[in-house]
């Protein structure tokens, strides 16, 4: 059943909210031409209004907690409640980001504990909070490694090397710190053309981005070597962390030789994707980039009687710092999140996590790879994720990924990433996570023969698909052509 | 095992089938140079049980205290149903609509989120939300200077009215790109009139308003916005989304209305929590949607013509346009979002212009009263919901020993504003109850009298 | 889709839980024999299976959440959710029930003020917080009332009258307290045959149970004679408080000659129904029960320095008590949240609830019986509640109520009661709340007149129903020839 | 308004539909003497924010204890997913699943409930709730003699080994309908014997074992099952069901198992409440099923013969049945359940046994220590989970001591069992930290040290 828009609920005149004062106070301390007249367009529902359209419209989404979810170099989890309620104890969620620190100890306290954390899991040396998702993170990181050469008057240095392969916000990070993007090509093995390195390696040179492992599934085996070379040249090694699930504990980006990383929470570490966020990009940096570190940062003071005290750092410490990237401290209740998530998990079970990533990845690799369809990169292991290209199939049957997609939401799985890395055609980028168990991923590799044996047969039953789903498949160029982003019934 | 589901039975099959002798092999592409076998610096994990009574304890020192503090963040009354509903699983572990089909209800939530926030801002499109208000005044200096069309300038106009940690963050991002932010002074807690006069003839890719401004005064934004315009700038208002349930809309500024409109959406069912997480909100005209930055749902229909949501204008957006996207944002505040949308419809437009007007009776009533304490004056008449309260004496003293009495008392502007002297700023919310406001006033007598018995 | 069993998704040896001590303590302090050597038949499954499962079920349900639910007589409004935050605060659900009066204040004076509101919507003189549903309530009056009789010596007086629309808890109290059932009809008019009363009162009287409004969804105007005729008689009057919504503010069940009442807080004071319960079914009674109500009861006493005390009255203040209904207080939890939405609506808000739920029923009754529908009494009024009976299109086109139902359910409503009160033939009871706009009125009889109309046409299409939930129509025969009542894979 | 959402015009348009002048109208059958105005005695309503703040203060009196108090009900750890699951709207607020086709998340959850009841109890069949374990105890003494075809007797044998308040519940449901209770001595904690071997010969429907005993001990349940069979008397357990995961069950007592178990479902996931909403259990072997009060679910297929579930054995039930229903609970404890299976799945079997040796293990700590200090001695040396403690003085007076000091010491058994004198029945569960049992026998030691010091 197709439900309307809050706004067809919306009658004027209903009546008033027990939400809200009883009566509306005078507005008697502005002048009148500061005031608007009236406020339309807003809805004017009830309660039960309300919890019954944002009730049935939740059911109308795919979610983790409701469907296997693998969609590659996103980490889709199970997100822990007692995650969430920890973050929404009374005084956890009351508690004024400018409250002074003695009131704030308790918080305080688990987030130096998740600093102290963050770098065991990076080995780098220092970290900050406060980037409030992966591409913030990313900018932080450009923008310190820009502040680095800047600082030692190396300002030439404007090109960062991203990987074609690379995530779109390497890239649109780099441009927003205002450099310039170089691309290098990936090998047929998945790992990066190191001659095509080398050729774009240079006095210009401020850093490369990498993913390791790599969006294309696979643990970039000559990291050592690009470390190296791009050391040598002058150039510092950036660490996008989405994929840090993969590793966890197995390696140190630190060992890597990597000078700064952000980690995704939202994904290694659990945090609620809630839609579409909120994250956290949290960044840490070793010895060479520690100044400039963005603040606010937490730190420690030991004083006399015993209990230390948990202090924040800002510009006033730290002058050559980035400066700022919010308005308060960033993402606090998710960090609180990553914070419970690791707590509970301990050094065990975040090792744990990689292994059990890892293998799921690989066995529902092998399993499609035994039913016929065709792996990216065969002859390497898999990460935590995988590729699957589709690209014969499509020839074959013009059934393509994004068929394939849609007939595996009718079968009652989300779709893994479609499209991406754009360098594999027809690509699906297939994440398990670890929370899933085997009789699920098999369901699912059922699900694909079953779909693969359907467009074999009768492709174009196939491109029905979604038939289950509230709504078929969307005109998306109606979409962006005739505009409609907000109700016009105002 | 916390949350991983395998037998070893599991184990052995599933290495069979790949072809394995362990999980360990599975990791011997990574070279052995590398690899390591435990995290030193990460304690054992804990029951559920422990983690709980442990976040318990540490929270005990937390509560207790009455805040006063405004700032840019704000206590509200949360309706219950908001984060029940915002932390049904189907929308809490769900990501980015990237299936459509698959999404209609958080696609459908954020359309309505788009919807309202038009409304509330009088302009014509928004996007899905950005980190937080601070971003999202930064992002609109980028699209300003990327959208005007008539400038040339990487030059944008903003005030000392505005939120200093806005600029600080703005100061961050833009400097990357060269862009330069141009401060005018204030004069009476609003932006120096005069001072942006004499600005005239220069090339500015835009002027950032603030409606309040930090210090919770009133900016004369009609003239500002009309002068702007004159002068081929374009108009990003910043303002607090609660304060405009009452407060004339940026798209009626002026003659024109402002381009783009930018803020903090905490004020709209977002908890305090420390400072996050928020969602700053972005809206604009419709000739500007191309160079928003964030994600924007669109309403369409499906093959069988029935109307559906779906993610559009993405060819803005890092995943496709990559270096040359409109922004790097990729996860944004999608649950926050969700929580403002339903905060918002169980409000309705009249709940949100009381909860305002309240805001603004409780601040004028303490103010008032804090004024008729000796040593204790109120440095500007006309404000929302915020006043700047001036002391005959430093702040901090004064701060620390309320807080001593479990009174956050307000946020001392000694560090960001000099020029107001021995100055704070103040804020009583609908969630300050007239006993609160009285016990205030009583401390606060209390404690100057006892800093000026000493 | 068809969600398994959780059993199905067990396997042996899955990970261990996180929710339990990370060990196992020895039993060592008891002897073997006492001890189980397996605990097998539980399922073995991750916390993500479990979210998943039961998040699946819940969707597999109607609900006041998510549907329009008129089920008559059970008055389904809207449960607001404040209710529920506030009995789920951390020192209300952490208190224990023997706890000390002095850590308890806050409660008990919550339960005061309950005890008070009560009374004042009930006219009567006292009330008892502890039966735990309808039926537990009235099984306290029935007793109230043997106990009373006793008391005086009148052995013989075990009768209960109860007219043939009661609901079947009535007759079925009676029994449960040692009493014999005296049915007596009602007239065409829906009033209580008064001549039929008068036969059956006597000597052998202990009381009478009635529903006003009864089930019939009318008001019982004779009310004040029947009260006159059973007190006469020397028997006392029971009140089924399970339509007090319909007269909330507008008349007292004291007034009326009521001499005990129970109330279903889970109706009236709209706490959740939470698929069965739990309810609660507190009573109140006149100066004449006042001694036999059941303990405990909330009392205050009045000390020196201003504050007044809560405390509990026992068996100990209460000799001539029927005794305790429950191990503790009662269902505390549940009247806290009537005691949450009493507070929040106030005196006038209540009168406004009975209002609304009145105007809601006439409304929607009168609409159905424009679009043709055959109401059971169209002379009355209806009262928050009232009657249609299918029978003439159930003669005509073989589609009967129970048809009706299930292609209701396929239109997105929950079904109004059937079959109930036995007395209709046909019937369908139907009562809307007040928390139901007229919108949703208005769209459920479009539903009726389209079932209706599809019933002329094509009758066989409407008895498919329904199409469009988890399973279709179930063979409740089998159900219970071939009992299986518990998953047999253990 | 609270939560009525008509508008001034729809009311117009249906009191016009009706063919009413006004809402008053629609209530002129009720007779002008009985109609009131006004409710004199209730209170102006309140917002909700202040309704929560009110809450918040009266909240405030009763936290900030630690309690070692049990005597039937448990404070235990729940797992923060069980509640969240629980109260989502669609099993917060659907009703009992009357239509079998739109409740089926409810129906299939009560029948896993079901199944999990029998495997803890070891019995044939369950129903789907009770109110709680006195009633439900009561509703079996009921179905005994109703059961038991052997006996024509209305007489049930209990014990002082049996929670005093479920005696007394069943007392003034039984003696309604002339059944008698005929109470059995104790001795060393548990029921004496000997005094049920003196009753050999007698007629009695049924025979109550509660195992662990209201005192913690363990009964002798072989024994007195067997004995009670030979006797044609049934078999009624009364059982903690937390304490099954590590005890005997029912179904295994003797050599042909109990008859009947139930019990309070509150050490399931429910939350102490101060005494509610808890849930009784009831399984039994199969031939009984027929007269087992309660809603019962079964499995069946739909017209296309897919697997689904729907209430049955209906005709036992009071709305079919009438007055001879088996029982007239209508309304069970359906939210507890919910709460109750999603608990027991994230456990198992494993986290079930755990917690209840846990549970174990700390009480046994706790009486050790106790019994270390002054004039403290163990009564019963074999316990489940709590524990009878002697005192060398009243107990009163040291429970109120440490009571000031946050610490519910414990349950004062003097009223009900003043044959052991000075005792006290102590419990600590897997929700008591050691560091709080070492706070507590620190604390009594104070105390008793300070009673005896006046
Ligand atoms: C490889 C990679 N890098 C960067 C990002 C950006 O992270 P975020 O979405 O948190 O900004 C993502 C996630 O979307 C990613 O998958
Ligand atoms: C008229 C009537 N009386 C009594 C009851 C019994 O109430 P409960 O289900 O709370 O035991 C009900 C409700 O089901 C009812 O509708």
């Amino acid at each position: 059943m197709k439900e309307p828009l809050i706004f067809e609920y919306s009658l004027p005149g209903r009546r008033g909210p027990t939400h809200a004062p009883d009566t509306m106070d005078a507005m008697d301390g502005l002048p009148a031409d500061a005031l608007r007249d009236e406020l339309s367009g807003l809805p004017e529902v009830s309660e039960l209004q309300t919890v019954r359209h944002f009730t049935r419209l939740s059911q109308q989404n795919f979610s983790i907690d409701t469907h296997f979810y693998p969609l590659g170099s996103c980490t889709m989890k199970y997100n822990p409640r007692v995650c969430n309620r920890v973050a929404m104890m009374p005084s956890f969620i009351n508690r004024h980001p400018l409250g002074p620190e003695e009131h704030g100890q308790g918080f305080l306290h688990c987030m130096f504990e998740l600093q102290d954390m963050l770098k065991a899991v990076t080995g780098m040396t220092e970290i900050s909070l406060t980037p409030m998702a992966g591409a913030q993170g990313e900018f932080a990181g450009v923008a310190m490694i820009r502040a680095y050469h800047l600082a030692r008057g190396d300002t030439e240095r404007r090109q960062i090397i991203v990987p074609d392969a690379a995530h779109g916000t390497n890239p649109a990070t780099a441009t927003m710190c205002g450099c310039e993007v170089v691309e290098i090509p990936t090998m047929a093995d998945g790992d990066v053309d190191i001659e095509a390195l080398r050729g774009v390696l240079g006095p210009q040179t401020a850093g490369i981005m990498l993913t390791n492992p790599s969006t294309l599934g696979v643990f970039e085996r000559k990291i050592e070597t690009i470390a190296a070379l791009v050391h040598e040249a002058g150039g510092l090694l950036y660490y996008d962390g989405a994929n840090l699930n993969a590793i966890l504990g197995r390696a140190l980006p630190g060992d890597m030789g990597f000078d700064v990383i952000h980690i995704n929470l939202h994904k290694t570490f659990s945090t609620p994707h809630g839609g579409g966020g909120p994250g956290s990009g949290v960044v840490g940096v070793n010895e060479r980039l520690q100044p400039y570190l963005p603040v606010p940062i937490v730190g420690r003071r030991e004083i006399k009687h015993g209990n230390d005290q948990y202090i924040w750092l800002t510009g006033k410490e730290r002058p050559q710092s980035i400066g700022r990237l919010s308005a308060f401290m960033g993402n606090a209740g998710i960090l609180l999140r990553a914070w419970v998530y690791m707590r509970l998990l301990g050094a065990r079970g975040m090792l744990r996590v990689s292994e059990y990533a890892t293998l799921n990845a690989n066995y529902l690799m092998a399993r499609l790879v035994q039913a016929g369809f065709q792996a990216a990169y065969p002859e390497r292991r898999a990460s935590h994720e995988f590729i699957i290209s589709l690209k014969d199939i499509a020839r074959e049957t013009s059934v393509n990924t994004m068929d394939f997609a849609k007939a595996l939401l009718d079968r009652g799985f989300h779709a893994p990433t479609t499209y991406f890395p754009m360098l594999v055609p027809e690509c699906l980028l297939i994440e398990p996570t670890e929370t899933e168990t085997m009789q699920e991923l098999d369901a699912f590799v059922d699900a694909m023969v079953e779909i693969r044996d359907l467009a074999l047969r009768d492709p174009e039953e196939v491109k029905k698909a979604p038939l289950s789903t509230p709504v078929r498949r969307l005109d998306d160029v109606r979409a962006a052509r005739q505009l409609d982003l907000a109700w016009p019934g105002r | 095992m916390p949350f991983i589901p395998h037998t070893n039975d599991d184990v052995a099959a599933m290495l069979d089938i790949i072809g394995a002798q362990s999980t360990e092999e599975l990791f011997q592409e990574i070279p052995a140079s590398l690899r390591i076998t435990e995290l030193a610096g990460v304690p054992e994990g804990m029951s559920e049980a422990d983690i709980s009574r442990l976040a318990q304890q540490r929270a005990a020192h937390d509560g207790g205290v009455v805040s006063f503090i405004g700032a840019g963040a704000y206590e509200h009354y949360i309706p219950a149903a908001v984060w029940d509903l915002a932390t049904r699983g189907e929308f809490y572990s769900a990501y980015t609509p990237y299936q459509a089909e698959a999404s209609q209800g958080t696609l459908q939530l954020v359309y309505e989120y788009q919807s309202m926030m038009v409304a509330l801002t009088g302009l014509d499109v928004s996007n899905a939300s950005l980190y937080d208000g601070a971003t999202a005044f930064a992002e609109a200096c980028l699209m300003a200077v990327r959208a005007n069309r008539k400038s040339q300038s990487r030059r944008v106009v903003t005030t000392r009215a505005m939120h200093p940690a806005y600029r600080s963050v703005a100061q961050t991002i833009l400097s990357n790109q060269g862009i330069e932010l141009v401060e005018l002074p204030i004069r009476n807690g609003t932006t120096d009139l005069d001072a942006l006069a004499a600005l005239e003839g220069e090339d500015f890719a835009a002027v950032c308003i603030q409606q309040p401004g930090f210090l919770g005064t009133i900016e004369a934004v009609d003239e500002m916005t009309d002068q702007a315009h004159a002068a081929n700038r374009l108009v990003i208002a910043v303002c607090n989304p609660l304060a405009l349930a009452v407060l004339k809309p940026p798209g009626s500024w002026g003659e024109a209305g402002a381009d783009i409109a930018c803020g903090e959406g905490q004020p709209l069912g977002i908890p305090l929590s420390s400072g996050g997480p928020y969602f700053g909100y972005m809206t604009c005209r419709k000739s500007l949607v191309r160079q928003m930055p964030g994600r924007i749902v669109g309403r369409t229909v499906d093959v069988d013509g029935t109307p559906g949501f779906t993610l559009t204008l993405q060819a803005r957006e890092q995943h496709i346009r990559r270096s040359k996207a409109t922004s790097n944002i990729c996860t944004n505040q999608g649950l926050m979002v969700t929580a403002a949308t339903i905060h918002m419809s169980l409000l309705g437009a009249e709940g949100l212009r009381r909860t305002a007007a309240r805001c603004h009776a409780n601040t004028r009533s303490l103010a008032a009263k804090l004024a008729q304490l000796d040593g204790v004056s109120i440095a500007f008449e006309q404000y929302f919901h915020e006043a700047v309260i001036c002391l005959d004496q430093p702040v901090a003293p004064v701060l620390e020993a309320l807080s001593a009495h479990g009174i956050l008392g307000g946020y001392d502007l000694s560090d960001d504003y000099p020029e107001l002297g021995n100055a704070m700023l103040v804020c009583a919310t609908d969630a300050r109850s007239e006993q609160e406001i009285e016990t205030y006033v009583t401390c606060m007598r209390d404690v100057l009298a006892g800093v000026q018995a000493v």
